[in-house]
């Protein structure tokens, strides 16, 4: 069992799904000989070859409408968007066509692609390198959305992602690449090798998309997060001492109701944490779900812990990002409340 | 800052068409030539030397059927007469559903009516085997394809018929097995997709090819420029076909087009072989097309291919084009019709006549009435569609999910759950 | 005093902003001498000339682009997208640069421009004539969501969307344009002489951006809509008899947060009702908003009446539409919740 | 489908760079010629016949530092001395900058080693009044316009005096003032963006022009191809900058460029007038911004210029471009500096000499480093920005909302409330 950080994980799985299925094919800008700007297909040109890894123009567009077309022709292509800040002059090619092809032509066509891009901040990346823009892909239907919070699920949900039949948008929290993050940017950089989750087994294995992992079991209230988010909370509780249940949902459509409404049914209060814009956010959602579903075991309006609804600023980033202090004090203000 | 109008050249510019409803049309500023002296090259010629081809026309039949030129293409009069035959069932099958649509029948129609030539003699002009990444207007390709036509009507009703079940807009096919992607209502979409799928082809090492089209209005959408740019850099085999019909809805080509000189030769800042040809001339768009595939199959990339030609009618059944243009602009185009080109070339030929083809068209009515009124026996939106709602819940994902089984639990339709 | 339809009151409006303001110009595709495939231009080109009111290449994102650059000269377009559901082309110039130019230029350059598009179903449109795609732009901070139910609004709000320095998405329910719309296909088609809010007084009025209008008093449970579904809502509420208080939220960036919360306060109970996809709908965030405001004087949880997550069909479009019957059935069920 | 290897041609063609690391670089297939014969024409020309100066290069000084030819531009020693000197600052200024990145005192940098004379010359042929869009690599643009340039600095630094309170990412400048238009992460938006500046400015009837600049790579994108064909539609005044640096981070300019022959040519399917230039001469990209602004303000339309350069350095402080390419590439380039072959041209014409140069360039280090001094003095993002948290929530909208109110209250910074 080999301890590895996330882009180990990610790049590994990449290897494996090249050296199983010749139909993968992987490429995006700066992908190719050079392996990608967090190196997440570094060397795999080199190992398989200039057509299985290759640079692409810099058109997000033209990368997703290639990919639906192979995809169509029964290749299997996983695509790199180097940053999700950049995703959206792709975004008519995933929500008008990726998401629905099977669906208009009754399943004659489909796009089995994965879109891999990384999302969130914290690395003084201003508002073009470090948004969240999840919810924007869970109004489509027809596309699945995963993020993975640790190298272990992005090995097995990268595996799944790619076998799956329907197109998937993986996230990766750019800020989990090199180690867990608590949130705090004056700590050292934590690495992979500290933690349980960074160890991933070397055979092969999938985490159906659709379960969500229970980090931590608690009872006093549920935290529902994604992400680097999962981590920040975790601190948070922790240092606080809070006896809260996390959940890390992982893939955000399909959603695991069934595992987020037993805790709440069980906590009675219920937090949602993510780093995304907080209007319309995936956390609006996930409020409406679970007072639809667990209304009458909460004894406390269901709280969001967001970004704020300004772009991601450069300077004032860590005022931007959701931090321990605002996720334990929302924490506080919901266990609280009666 | 702003200066006196003397002062200054500047002013904002806004083209417009040659005619507006109440002109008299008048395209005699179109010179109408047998061939304007475009030799055919060799099909792995270096791109730039199609310049001439992309500025040019490329014809073989002059306006009384008669065929020459270098681009005359080898051709048996039994193709010939399969393409006669394939355009006027797609005329009258519009002609047919248009009525329909008019009496309620069907939602919405758009009739291909003066370009049947682009998608029937290209379709003859290719293998089965090739993928065509069309538009709404190219269902020509389908009759050519012998795909049946009851089953395009059904689509169209959106009745039990309907393969796809009734979930898109009437005309918009779909047929794997036909070798026709299933089209999008979103303009241009499929252009850069074609790319995808013709380097899935070359990748494959199958000799498959991909053949794209695309509407002069929305060659000004971002995934012609894609498509394009993709096509160069990874030499795929596709062609890309720009239908230059003169009208996107409401607005003249030179919309779309600037003050450039022709679609074709946008081709050319690719590095892409660029050929531009009478769409109205079938036994010219047999030769480019053939022209084009062997390139794509050869090796040699993709060619872009601007058909000009004329949409005879409106955009659809939505439209009234005389909102915006004079009615006789149709009849007055310069190139003809398509339909009544061939007929007269395998006339002139020997190989056809004014009794055969009336005949013909008696035959081929008969057929679409008849095959028409079996698809209607289907359903229809007026009547009844005989869809089952359940299905709307299917086929969002590969399998079903909680999520929609609960909607639909909801909604009345049912549950998959056991 | 004019009873007018929709299409003539946005079309009226655009004359008087024309004559107005030389800085105002209006532009998309078939907008000039055709005036729209719905009409809403209709005469303006010939009357204030081919530079006020042109036509433009299928370039959505191209359209946009140009605007924005327009805009930040000092003129003040007003553009249309033919329809809603293909305006993902132009989403990366929307999101990335309409909404942010003011932030991130600190002021020093802004995008005052005005994007009318049509929305929803109920024309045999398929999927791509018929999305509904509010949401995907309420999660985008920097640019303002309007949406008019009836003709005198379509007035005051566009004249304030027009002159508002703000980037403003101004989504027009397209089955409304010539009448309102109960939800009943078969009923022959209602015109908006019928209607009060037919009347669209002559002088120019604004009505300001975040500002919710109630439809209909009641005390029994409060209703949340927008565009068609405020006249099916309150058709179901008239239908069955229920005291329901109907809010026409109007404006859903800014929101009308106060008018809601006074209402759930009063009421007890809410139904939020959209035609668009339920995941991740503006629904969300609604029913998000209203459990964090007004917990405590809920007694049932707020439920979503929306379009299902599926494209929107063809041919099953009523069985997509959420008509009266399901209003009125989620009205009955929260109703009866205790 | 798939056939043995023998009987297709069909292959997934993926294009590579000429030299990857351990290669020695060698352009000797680029001939460096005196100039490619390339008239000047009249400014009004048809864009058609502008064709070989898109597939050719304009140039003006050999490398001896000797201009002569048709493009010869009429410029004073002056106005040279005076690009000489804005090129020098910028680039002592990145490399100041450059340095404090590995520092720590800045995020981020982006330097234009090699690519200062396109900024700097096209700067001093046009008007202060005209509008500039450009790329994170046009800093050259401020620096001619005589910018403060403690307040560039501020702006990387993230500090107290950034006009832009901190908001992007260092580089990032704007300035309306000097006619600098907000620099976007987004790459290529900003192109189409200019067209629509340049359309407010005709419909104005002003004599001002946008200038917008585009990278080789970044021409993939859908803008690009809006800018071109929007421009060429309403005939807008507005220069189409295509910086053609080899590289787009990794990947080099065939990635983006296919199979086509130069980017400058892909304007001409546009029908827009196409230059390309020598970058690394001053003097020609002088003259050909000179000739496309005097086009574009009689009317004439856009010009879309490609200026053929090399990136010298790494793409930013976050690459390491040994990783793609061999390390001696950027000497190897044979079009040479541009700040040396000014510098060059000057000493030939008797303008200049190199006690002037060393005293130039060492007062101009002084003053980068003092100016930076005063500038780190209001903060970085090492020692703390000094930039209010309450601003974080301002600006979003013209005016606070009530939801941002209530966010920044939650925050801890207060509100507007009264
Ligand atoms: C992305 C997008 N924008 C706008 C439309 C609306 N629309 C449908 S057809 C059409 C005109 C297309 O013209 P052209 O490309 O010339 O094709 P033609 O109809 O002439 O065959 C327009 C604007 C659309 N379907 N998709
Ligand atoms: C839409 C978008 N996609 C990707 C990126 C990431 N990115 C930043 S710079 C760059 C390379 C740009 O190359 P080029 O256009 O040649 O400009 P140069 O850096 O050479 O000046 C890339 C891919 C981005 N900023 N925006
Ligand atoms: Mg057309
Ligand atoms: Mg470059």
């Amino acid at each position: 069992m080999a301890r590895m950080n996330m882009i180990e994980a990610i790049r590994s799985t990449l290897a494996y799904q090249l050296q199983k299925d010749d139909d993968v094919l992987i490429f995006g800008e700066d992908v190719g000989y050079f392996g990608g700007v967090f190196r997440c297909t570094d060397g795999l040109q080199e190992t398989y070859g200039l057509k299985r890894c290759f640079d692409t123009p810099i058109s997000e567009g033209g990368i997703i409408g290639v990919a639906i077309g192979m995809a169509a022709a029964g290749l299997r292509p996983v695509v790199e968007i180097q940053f999700s800040d950049y995703i959206y002059p792709a975004y008519d090619q995933i929500a008008s066509e990726a998401a629905r092809l099977r669906y208009r032509s009754n399943g004659d066509f489909t796009a089995p692609l994965t879109i891999r891009t990384p999302v969130g901040g914290g690395i003084y990346g201003g508002e073009t390198h470090s948004q969240s823009p999840e919810a924007l892909f869970t109004h489509i239907c027809g596309i699945k959305s995963v993020i993975p919070s640790n190298p272990y699920d992005a090995k097995g949900l990268l595996n799944t992602a790619i076998e799956t039949n329907d197109p998937v948008m993986f996230f990766e929290p750019k800020r989990l690449y090199n180690g867990p993050f608590d949130g705090d940017p004056d700590k050292p950089a934590m690495s992979w090798d500290s933690s349980e989750l960074g160890e991933v087994p070397d055979e092969e294995y999938r985490i159906p998309l659709g379960e969500a992992r229970t980090i931590r079991e608690g009872n006093a209230i549920t935290i529902l997060a994604y992400g680097t988010m999962v981590w920040v909370a975790e601190a948070a509780v922790r240092s606080h001492g809070i006896d809260a249940e996390i959940i890390d949902l992982r893939s955000l459509i399909p959603l695991d109701m069934k595992t987020i409404s037993a805790s709440v049914e069980k906590t009675g209060r219920c937090v949602v944490v993510h780093e995304a814009t907080r209007t319309s956010g995936f956390g609006a959602e996930l409020a409406a779900l679970v007072q639809e579903h667990c209304f009458y075991s909460l004894e406390a309006p269901v709280q969001r812990v967001t970004g704020w609804d300004t772009p991601y600023p450069h300077a004032l980033e860590w005022h931007y990002f959701p931090g321990q202090a605002r996720v334990a004090a929302a924490l506080e203000q919901v266990l609280e409340a009666a | 800052m702003t200066k006196d109008e003397s002062d200054t050249n500047s002013d904002l510019y806004i083209p417009e068409p040659l005619h507006r409803p109440g002109d008299t049309p008048d395209f005699s500023h179109i010179h109408v030539r047998r061939n304007d002296n475009l030799e055919q090259p060799d099909v792995l010629v270096d791109s730039y030397e199609t310049e001439r081809h992309a500025g040019g026309l490329i014809r073989v039949m002059d306006m009384q059927g008669v065929a020459s030129g270098p681009w005359l293409p080898q051709v048996t009069p039994d193709i010939l007469r399969k393409g006669l035959r394939a355009m006027l069932l797609t005329r009258l099958m519009d002609d047919r559903m248009f009525a329909m649509q008019r009496q309620g029948k069907l939602s919405f129609y758009l009739k291909s009516r003066g370009e049947e030539a682009v998608s029937v003699a290209q379709t003859l002009a290719i293998r089965k085997t090739d993928m065509v990444f069309p538009t709404y207007r190219q269902q020509g390709v389908l009759i050519a394809r012998d795909y049946p036509m009851k089953r395009m009507m059904c689509q169209c009703l959106s009745n039990a018929g309907d393969s796809s079940l009734g979930r898109q807009m009437p005309t918009m096919y779909s047929s794997r097995e036909y070798g026709f992607f299933s089209i999008s209502g979103n303009l241009g979409t499929q252009f850069i997709q074609s790319v995808g799928w013709a380097m899935a082809s070359a990748y494959k090492r199958r000799d498959d090819l991909a053949m794209a089209y695309i509407g002069d209005g929305s060659t000004a959408e971002g995934d012609f420029h894609y498509a394009l740019n993709f096509a160069s850099t990874y030499r795929a085999p596709v062609v890309l076909n720009i239908v230059n019909n003169q009208w996107a809805i409401s607005s003249f080509q030179g919309i779309a087009g600037g003050q450039s000189k022709t679609f074709a030769s946008r081709g050319l800042g690719y590095g892409l072989a660029s050929l531009r040809v009478d769409g109205n001339d079938f036994l010219a768009v047999y030769a480019v097309t053939r022209w084009a595939a062997e390139r794509a199959r050869r090796g040699g990339g993709a060619t872009v291919i601007e058909h000009y030609t004329y949409r005879a009618e409106g955009h659809s059944s939505s439209d009234d084009p005389s909102k915006y243009r004079p009615n006789e602009e149709a009849s007055a185009w310069p190139y003809g019709d398509p339909i009544e080109r061939l007929k007269q070339h395998l006339i002139v030929i020997g190989e056809w006549d004014d009794a055969r083809h009336n005949a013909l068209v008696d035959d081929l009515s008969t057929y679409v009435r008849d095959t028409y009124k079996e698809a209607e026996a289907l359903g229809s939106i007026a009547a009844g569609t005989g869809i089952d709602p359940k299905t709307m819940f299917e086929g969002v994902y590969e399998h079903m999910t909680p999520t929609l089984d609960e909607q639909a639990r909801v909604s009345g339709v049912g549950t998959w759950r056991e």
